[in-house]
């Protein structure tokens, strides 16, 4: 038994009838309308049974491919025919086609769609912007659009003025490259420096563990020499060796 | 001005102007510099940024200049503005676009004979969007509106113009008809 | 990552960030750097926007770094705006009335803390215009006036009603804890 595919899946009768040329691998040259016809009505059957809801184009377009197989089944149907202007199987064939370019276009467009989301820009400077401050409104109009757009404005400004709470992301750091850290940046003091000092660098306290840690190797190393005062406070000092 | 201080000029009002971008007409009457010349300044800093030192690029969907980020920094913007973009366009929204832009101006009749189902709704909605427009009015009974799409359509796209939509799969020769479901 | 990456995503971020600036501790977090690695960058790529050929340069004032234009950019910016500015509404009125359009009903207090500015006199002048209008009052304190649209602005909007407002893009820390979309 073949999967069936839910029929909201579907943009419309022209799509569901593309899948079923496919699913059965039916020329759409030299369409075959029996197997088409069955297989339609046979699928709008299960859709029914499984009780979803068949939108009225599917119907419409069911109403005519049983004309037409009706009328394949009468034996002066020939002579009908030939008073329509275009063959019926002729005519569904060139719609499919022609929908099928379109389903094809889309897919390309798709694709840019997702790119351009990608690409973000400013909005326009304040000063620009605000020099019209004074406008009078009679003359308002404007598109819906234009209204995402303010709103779109206003909430980036919001977004960037919260604090960013990221997920902790300091565990990827080495106390090597922290020890590395505190050498660059407090080398140069001559005289004591609070361990407190370090500490303003750090976000997190993965970060204050790890600077704790790069502080134990270099008492460690002997690079810096340590002093705890009576506040508990941890002071800090140089060793000779970046003298 | 030599050149540099005319892209240097460029460049600062392109900054300014962000997401609303310029186009090469009012550059031309702002710096009082034709047309022509306007264009090799603006393609000579398209170029400078399009290399891999720079975060951000040139684009001109629309025939308007403006700086977007480079796409692999979306991911970075994303974080920063705790933003996901969720900007979609369902399949549907853009077949009925590709039908609009391939064939405008175009009637709601014609849209729905292409794609079988009716397009009501979602014609309002583009215009809401602003990806078309009407273009007026045709002659046929009843005199239907006549549906194109918009500068925002190209942009969106990114289109320079209606010239660049890929060329449609041509299915008319049996030749081409093997690889329709590829 | 290399230097020419990292730079790339700064000048990236910097730029759509644009007058809100960013602070080294931003970007830090984002690149998952060290602010001492971050300061380089931010030195390097401000070295490079401060030569001749640039329109812009990177500032940091207050330690919030940005994108300014050079002060000989600002006449032909002013020229610019000059020439937009019959068809541009105002940003102040149009970002008001998209605040109150989307989280109606909302005080006066909820729309300056979205806006970032005050905005007694614009809530008066859209009142006297018609476009919005006073729906009740609060039950916070101090019983502030609710404001919501009116059918004069669904009118120059070219909209039904307010559900046809086109769908924002998700931004997840202002929905948590602000209801923003509701």
């Amino acid at each position: 038994m073949t999967f069936l595919v839910s029929i909201d899946k579907f943009d419309g009768p022209l799509d569901l009838m593309l899948h079923l040329i496919k699913e059965k691998e039916l020329d759409l040259f030299d369409l075959n309308m029996d197997i088409l016809v069955d297989q339609y009505v046979e699928y709008l059957n299960n859709m029914d049974r499984f009780h979803l809801e068949i939108a009225s184009e599917y119907l419409a377009e069911l109403a005519g491919l049983l004309e037409y197989k009706s009328k394949q089944l009468l034996p002066n149907s020939k002579d009908i025919e030939q008073e329509d202007d275009e063959d019926p199987k002729e005519k569904l064939v060139r719609r499919l086609i022609e929908y099928q370019k379109f389903k094809e276009i889309s897919v390309i467009l798709t694709q840019r769609f997702i790119d351009r989301n990608k690409q973000f820009a400013k909005t326009v400077s304040f000063e620009f912007n605000n020099a019209d401050q004074e406008n009078d409104l009679s003359e308002l109009n404007g598109n819906p659009y234009d209204l995402m757009k303010a709103m779109n404005r206003c909430l980036r400004h919001v977004a960037l003025n919260q604090p960013l709470q990221m997920r902790s992301t300091t565990s990827e750091l080495t106390v090597e490259q922290v020890v590395n850290t505190i050498k660059d940046k407090f080398s140069n003091i001559k005289g004591s420096f609070s361990f407190i000092e370090l500490l303003k660098n750090c976000y997190d306290i993965n970060e204050a563990i790890i600077t704790f840690l790069a502080v134990l190797e270099l008492i460690k190393i002997q690079d810096v020499y340590y002093n705890i005062d009576e506040n508990d406070e941890i002071w800090l000092k140089w060793s000779n060796v970046y003298e | 001005m030599n050149k540099e201080e005319i892209i240097a000029i460029i460049e600062g009002l392109m900054y300014i102007v962000g997401e609303e971008g310029v186009t090469k007409e009012q550059l031309s009457q702002l710096l009082e510099l034709l047309p022509t010349e306007v264009q090799l300044y603006l393609d000579e800093l398209q170029t400078r940024y399009a290399s891999e030192e720079h975060g951000i690029e040139v684009v001109n969907y629309a025939e308007i200049y403006r700086f977007v980020t480079k796409t692999h920094i979306h991911e970075y913007a994303e974080k920063l503005f705790r933003m996901n973009h969720n900007n979609t366009l369902s399949t549907a929204a853009i077949e009925t676009l590709a039908i609009i832009a391939y064939k405008q101006p175009i009637t709601r009749v014609e849209i729905e004979e292409i794609r079988g189902v009716g397009c009501d709704i979602m014609l309002r909605k583009l215009q809401i969007r602003n990806l078309i427009k009407e273009l007026g009015r045709s002659d046929a009974p009843g005199k239907p509106i006549l549906y194109g799409v918009t500068a925002d359509f190209l942009d969106v796209f990114k289109l320079v113009s209606l010239k660049e939509l890929p060329e449609l799969p041509n299915y008319d020769s049996l030749a081409d008809s093997e690889n329709l479901f590829d």
